[in-house]
């Protein structure tokens, strides 16, 4: 939950330029009228909503949004950007957020879900492709749930759903280049 | 409802396609690209898979990075663009990303810094289709061998094919008709249902199974109350979400939904007469079969 | 007086806003009990007292007046003083061993159809149950 | 002995539906001095009409009933019926059988025998109804516009446009009024003055406008066409005849005040004229503050010590203009019609304490910005802080001051603060752009044409950080103003740090309105603003007739809706003034001289002054009604002890007889 200290807005927002510059998106033009989080479909698990992560860039509120579960709840739908009446792309600026708080290193407030990500991109490193049960071990490795989903291993070997071998491709190497530069290229950027 | 031409069986031009599966039709969603490959050839499209394609880095890659994000589906779209055929792709998460991509490669700079990432000039000068649209075009006679006749489908489309529209440009974001079309010309009854794209929870899943479960069940629990057999969907990330979960919803939420969640293909596949063995029926975790028994359509 | 049984109840109505909201409960065709029969005045103000201790004394069972609601008076203050008068009005009609409760004043406005006959809808009751002055 | 014909109307299936119409008509022939009684389908139809007027030939007919709908609705219809067939249109009655009768009771027989009772009550009344004559009075044709804003304006140019004469009085030395003192208006920020003073000058210059600036209305007596104002001439101390505005005399007088048009923010001097582009462009001299003046009150006592004769102006002025002789003087004019457009004051904030008591100087009125932003204002355009005359960097407007605040009995919305509060955030961004504005606001209410877009532009574009939210306190801490507020969208206190906070002060009638209200006995509510005769039917027009109102003086309004107003009302006296002369309802008291006492309980009790006196022959002193003023309430007759009043159409008899038939014995 966010503290309840005092705002002391600052004349220089950079939080609000900051996101005018990755985005595109004016977050003064936001009048609050609370669409987005009325049709969010993980609001009800944020602690704070979309409709108060927009107020708070406006208000320059940094570790209030940077620390928030809700850039890590969001799952993209995109229905909060296609409905807003004032036609801010929220889920981006969401996504601008989620990875301002990575680059700030900042702990997520939904540690799982990072954990997940990454989990997912080292099996694509490695891969190519996604190897599903691999980052389902990776995950659960990872995150600490080491039983995450193990009831449902059974079933969902009997379906086929699952493949004990990996498909190995050339993309693989390719993945790991392309990783490899875009890399060099952000440090470059920095 | 477009009248049904007989199969001619020749190939009409401009019916080939690269084909881009997505990591998940490699195992958890194999049906869906099975089918997906059933149906096309049997409707005279050719799908010419990418060979050495690569992820397209899905939500884990636009949440962590976002140069990374563009670069993984732009070496694909820089493929299919080689191969100069239009893309085909069975997955939302895919067909999103990619769209993303072409959406932003618009923009010289950063195309070029995608360029340099993926070390070859990517360009936009390629489309890419998703399955659905491909597969409900009005053009395309569809033989019926087992018209779905009595089967109520409520058609679910999730959120990655629709929205952005400005980004996907595929029918309408609020309430898209393309799978509905396509289900009455296979001759079943489409339910008409507001949350056909309301958020499943997509790839929370791992990290937060209370949220799917409860937007799913939110989805679900409707679907059947507006008296649909079965759900019809076009993304292995909402198969998997609706499909899997039901006996967690249940112990969660009490109601027992037993709702099949079926590839929008397989549906297709039942229709053009191929049995639920080679559409790999059999592979959901709800199992449809005892329901299209009582149907009579198995 | 009209050969139906009953209270025999006269009003007088002020012709900017009472009778007004009485032709409204007609052109909405809000029914009511039909013993009232209705005199129109310019202001309630314009209703003497002594006109009303006439009605009483020739025996009428209930006397009704309405006007404009406080302050809007289409003569600005008339209903003012239409409510002094008749708070020293419902004194002497005590002392005249008329019950008080068969008069009444009422604010009804021109939209205030409705209103109108809920008054007299209810006040018609209350003198049926109170029996004609006859009788008493 | 009279001849009463009754007529009773089906109205289709409306009355005949319910009532058993010939049982009324059977009922009818029956009743005292009905000689007469039939039925018809449409009494309103032509055909209906003519049954009438011919049934009024045939049976010699000299008075009529007719039971239909209601008397609101085809009285004067039915009232030019018999007229048309020589019957004094007053000798008419109507039964409303279907408002009152038909539409509201189910049952017939009961309907019936009510319809019978109504038609009895007319009959009887109708059998004491007298011939009445509408007067007719003459008119002078000439408007009076009290108060030179915006609206005044407005209304004077419309009326002489008109072909009608005006007298415009002001109590200031210049017309403008409010608008005269904003820099720019919204949305379209096109500069106040500018748009402004070309009307001004208009007015001036217009031969049927006679300006009365430095004046005020000191008593109305009279009637509609027909009304007498004595005008107070406040002393100029200048002879506008030899004046020509040249400006020696206020660049010399060495006096200085705080200027009242500034709101204290600049001085001018002891003669002067309040702003560059006022109208008249001539001085007054301030005689509570000329030092001349002071010196010749000092004279006739000469107490304390010699003050200095100074009469600097005397001797610079190349025309000899200065007349020290003239004095406040009073003249008489008659008009036919006024409109009151005394506009509206700004809230004082000193009232609140929390905000500083009106004791800090970088604690400004809405206006007061409005003066710094002008380039004719004290600081050329420049915004400085009043403290120190440095340029404000954050800056913190603050919405609903004196409005929407029971506690400081101003419960009502001024409906144009958001407005010019978003207005100031765009200027300031535009004088200075690092300035950064903050605005405390509990709602935007920007309802009018392109105001929503303006009052967004504050905030998406000029980047003034809107929070909602009524700010608490402000205090002073080291040269600066520290603001307490919330943001209610976050639920979170915020506090500001600024060089300078504006007060968004609301409307208030201004002070003299109520003092002017009663001089023309027009209501005005709890905040003094004037009350419209219909606040959506009538919105310029009194309950006195040939009185309007138009403007702020009204209500909280903006710009185009004053000048909208100032031009509804002046078609409304122009229509007024366009009659040759004016009927008068003869529904009107009357006095009896031979039993009249006067003790004028009736002039105590009217409303509109219509009780005049008069001396009797034989040297009484008497009440007498003037027929053009009573509007017939009736209020006198029940307040006259000895029974002299009587009100035409509704007289004590009538309404008794009324009474009889129903409940006599």
């Amino acid at each position: 939950m966010p503290d309840l200290k005092t705002i002391i807005p600052e004349p220089d927002n950079n939080l609000l330029s900051f996101v005018r510059t990755h985005t595109g998106q004016n977050i003064s033009a936001c009048y609050q009228c609370g669409k987005c989080s009325a049709g969010c479909p993980t609001a009800y698990a944020m602690d704070i909503g979309p409709r108060q992560v927009m107020r708070a860039i406006q208000l320059g509120l940094r570790d209030e949004i940077l620390n928030s579960s809700a850039i890590w709840l969001c799952v993209s739908c995109q229905t909060c950007s296609v409905r807003c009446p004032r036609e801010i792309d929220i889920a981006q600026v969401m996504e601008s957020l989620r990875l301002l708080s990575q680059s700030e290193g900042r702990p997520p407030a939904q540690r799982e879900i990072l954990v997940f990500h990454r989990a997912f991109l080292q099996q694509v490193r490695v891969f190519g492709r996604l190897y599903e049960v691999g980052l389902g071990i990776m995950y659960n490795l990872r995150s600490m749930h080491f039983f995450n989903n193990i009831k449902r291993l059974p079933s969902l070997f009997a379906k086929k759903k699952l493949h004990l071998i990996p498909q190995r491709t050339k993309g693989a190497a390719e993945v790991r280049r392309i990783a490899s530069r875009v890399k060099e290229l952000e440090r470059e950027f920095k | 409802m477009a009248q049904v031409k007989p199969d001619t069986g020749k190939q009409e031009p401009g019916r080939i396609y690269s084909y881009y599966p997505g990591c998940s039709q490699l195992a958890t969603a194999e049906e869906y690209d099975v089918s997906a490959r059933l149906v096309s050839r049997k409707l005279g499209i050719e799908l010419r898979e990418l060979e050495n394609w690569i992820c397209c880095g899905a939500s884990a890659a636009h949440s962590t990075d976002h140069l990374l994000s563009l670069a993984l589906p732009a070496n694909t779209l820089k493929q299919a663009e080689e191969k100069g055929l239009p893309l085909a792709v069975p997955c939302a998460m895919c067909f999103s990303r990619l769209k993303f991509a072409l959406h932003e490669l618009e923009n010289k700079d950063t195309r070029e810094l995608v360029s340099r990432a993926i070390g070859k000039d990517v360009s936009t000068d390629v489309t890419v289709e998703p399955m659905l649209k491909i597969l409900a075009d009005d053009d395309i006679a569809i033989p019926l061998e087992k018209p779905l006749a009595g089967l109520k489908v409520a058609c679910y489309y999730g959120c990655l094919l629709v929205r952005p529209p400005e980004v996907v440009n595929f029918d309408d974001a609020e309430n898209p008709q393309t799978m509905e079309r396509l289900m009455q010309k296979l001759g079943a009854e489409p339910v008409e249902w507001g949350l056909k794209t309301s958020c499943c929870g997509a790839g929370v899943a791992f990290p937060r199974l209370d949220v799917v479960l409860k937007l799913s069940y939110r989805i679900l629990s409707l679907a059947k109350e507006r008296g649909a057999d079965c759900v019809a969907v076009a993304c292995p990330m909402c198969h998997a979400n609706l499909d899997m979960y039901q006996k967690d919803m249940k112990a969660k939420y009490g109601q027992k939904l037993d709702l099949p969640v079926l590839y929008f293909t397989q549906l297709m596949g039942l229709a053009l007469g191929f049995s639920p063995r080679e559409l790999l029926l059999n592979r959901h975790i709800t199992n449809p079969l005892p329901m299209l028994r009582r149907k009579g359509l198995i | 007086m009209s050969a139906d049984n009953g209270p025999r109840i006269i009003g007088f109505l002020c012709n900017w806003c009472s009778y007004a909201g009485a032709d409204m409960a007609g052109t909405s065709r809000i029914s009511y009990p039909s013993n009232i029969r209705i005199i129109r005045v310019p202001c309630s103000g314009r209703v003497d007292p002594m006109i009303i201790v006439k009605c009483f004394q020739e025996g009428a069972d209930a006397v009704l007046v309405a006007g404009c609601h406080p302050g809007d008076c289409h003569y600005n203050e008339g209903n003012y003083y239409s409510r002094r008068h008749f708070a020293l009005l419902r004194e002497l009609l005590d002392f005249m061993g008329i019950d008080k409760e068969r008069f009444r004043v009422e604010w009804v406005s021109a939209s205030e159809g409705k209103r109108f006959s809920q008054i007299v809808s209810r006040f018609t009751e209350d003198m049926k149950k109170m029996g004609s002055r006859e009788a008493v | 002995m009279s001849r009463i014909g009754v007529f009773i109307c089906h109205c289709g299936t409306n009355i005949g539906g319910v009532v058993n119409v010939p049982e009324v008509v059977e009922a009818a022939r029956h009743m005292p001095l009905v000689v007469f009684a039939d039925e018809n389908k449409y009494t309103c139809s032509e055909v209906g009409q003519a049954s009438i007027r011919n049934a009024i030939a045939e049976h010699k007919l000299d008075r009529v009933v007719i039971a239909s709908c209601s008397p609101r609705m085809h009285e004067n219809t039915f009232r030019r019926t018999v007229a048309a067939a020589g019957i004094n249109p007053y000798l008419l009655e109507m039964a409303n059988i279907r408002e009152h009768c038909s539409w509201v009771h189910s049952d017939s027989r009961d309907a019936t025998s009510k319809a019978i009772d109504l038609v009895r009550m007319a009959v009887s009344k109708v059998a004491r109804h007298e011939a009445l004559f509408p007067r007719q009075i003459g008119l002078t044709k000439r408007a009076l516009i009290i108060g030179g804003g915006v609206t005044g304006i407005q209304a004077a140019l419309d009326i002489a446009a008109a072909g009608h004469e005006v007298v415009l009085v002001e109590k200031e030395p210049s017309i403008g009024g409010r608008m005269a003192q904003l820099d720019k208006t919204f949305p379209t920020l096109d500069c106040s003055a500018c748009i402004l003073t070309p009307k001004m000058v208009d007015v001036a210059q217009h031969p049927n406008i006679t300006l009365l600036s430095y004046s005020e209305v000191v008593d109305v007596r009279g009637f509609v066409g027909n009304f007498e104002v004595d005008i107070l001439r406040k002393a100029k101390m200048v002879d506008y005849d030899k004046c020509t505005g040249c400006g020696l005399c206020w660049q010399a007088c060495p006096e200085k005040i705080p200027s009242e048009f500034n709101l204290g923010l600049g001085y001018r001097t002891a003669i002067y004229i309040p702003f560059a582009q006022a109208v008249p462009n001539k001085p007054v001299i301030d005689i509570a503050n000329c030092r001349y003046e002071n010196y010749r009150r000092w004279k006739e006592t000469e107490q304390g010590p010699e003050p200095p004769q100074c009469r600097i102006c005397e001797g610079v002025c190349p025309t000899e203009a200065i007349d020290r002789t003239q004095r406040d003087e009073i003249i008489t004019e008659k008009f036919g019609a006024i409109i009151v457009t005394t506009g509206f004051k700004t809230f004082d904030h000193s009232v609140y304490g929390e905000y500083g008591s009106g004791k800090y100087p970088d604690v400004i009125s809405s206006l007061q910005l409005e003066r710094l932003m002008s380039a004719a204002g004290p600081t050329e355009g420049e915004v400085l802080r009043p403290s120190d005359g440095a340029h404000p960097r954050s800056v913190v407007f603050i919405q609903c001051v004196g409005s929407r605040d029971d506690k400081v009995n101003r419960p009502y919305c001024s409906k144009v603060c958001c407005m010019y509060t978003a207005k100031h955030a765009i200027m300031l961004k535009e004088h200075d752009p690092d300035v950064q504005c903050y605005v405390f606001y509990i709602d935007i209410r920007a309802g009018g044409k392109d105001f929503e877009e303006f009052a967004r532009r504050a905030q998406d574009e000029t980047g003034a950080l809107y929070l909602r939210g009524r700010v608490s306190q402000i205090y002073q801490k080291d040269g600066k103003l520290v603001v307490l507020g919330e943001d209610s969208l976050m639920g979170r206190p915020v506090e500001i740090t600024a060089d300078l906070v504006v007060l968004a002060t609301g409307m208030e009638a201004s002070e003299n309105a109520a003092e002017v209200a009663q001089k023309l006995n027009i209501s005005y509510n709890a905040y003094n603003f004037l009350i419209e005769a219909h606040p959506k039917l009538r919105p310029v027009e009194t309950q006195t007739d040939g009185i309007f109102i138009a403007g702020a003086a009204v209500g909280p309004r903006d710009i185009p809706d004053c000048v909208a107003h100032g031009s509804a009302a002046a078609v409304k006296a122009v229509a007024l003034l366009s009659q040759d002369s004016l009927t008068t309802d003869p529904l009107t008291s009357v006095v009896d001289p031979m039993k009249c006492v006067g003790c004028f309980a009736c002039r105590e009790v009217c409303p509109f002054n219509a009780v005049e006196e008069q001396t009797t022959r034989d040297g009484r002193i008497i009440a007498s009604i003037n027929e053009s003023v009573c509007k017939g309430c009736g209020l006198c007759v029940v307040a006259c002890r000895p029974g002299a009043i009587n009100l035409r159409g509704f007289t004590n008899q009538q309404l008794l007889s009324e009474v009889l038939t129903l409940v006599g014995r």
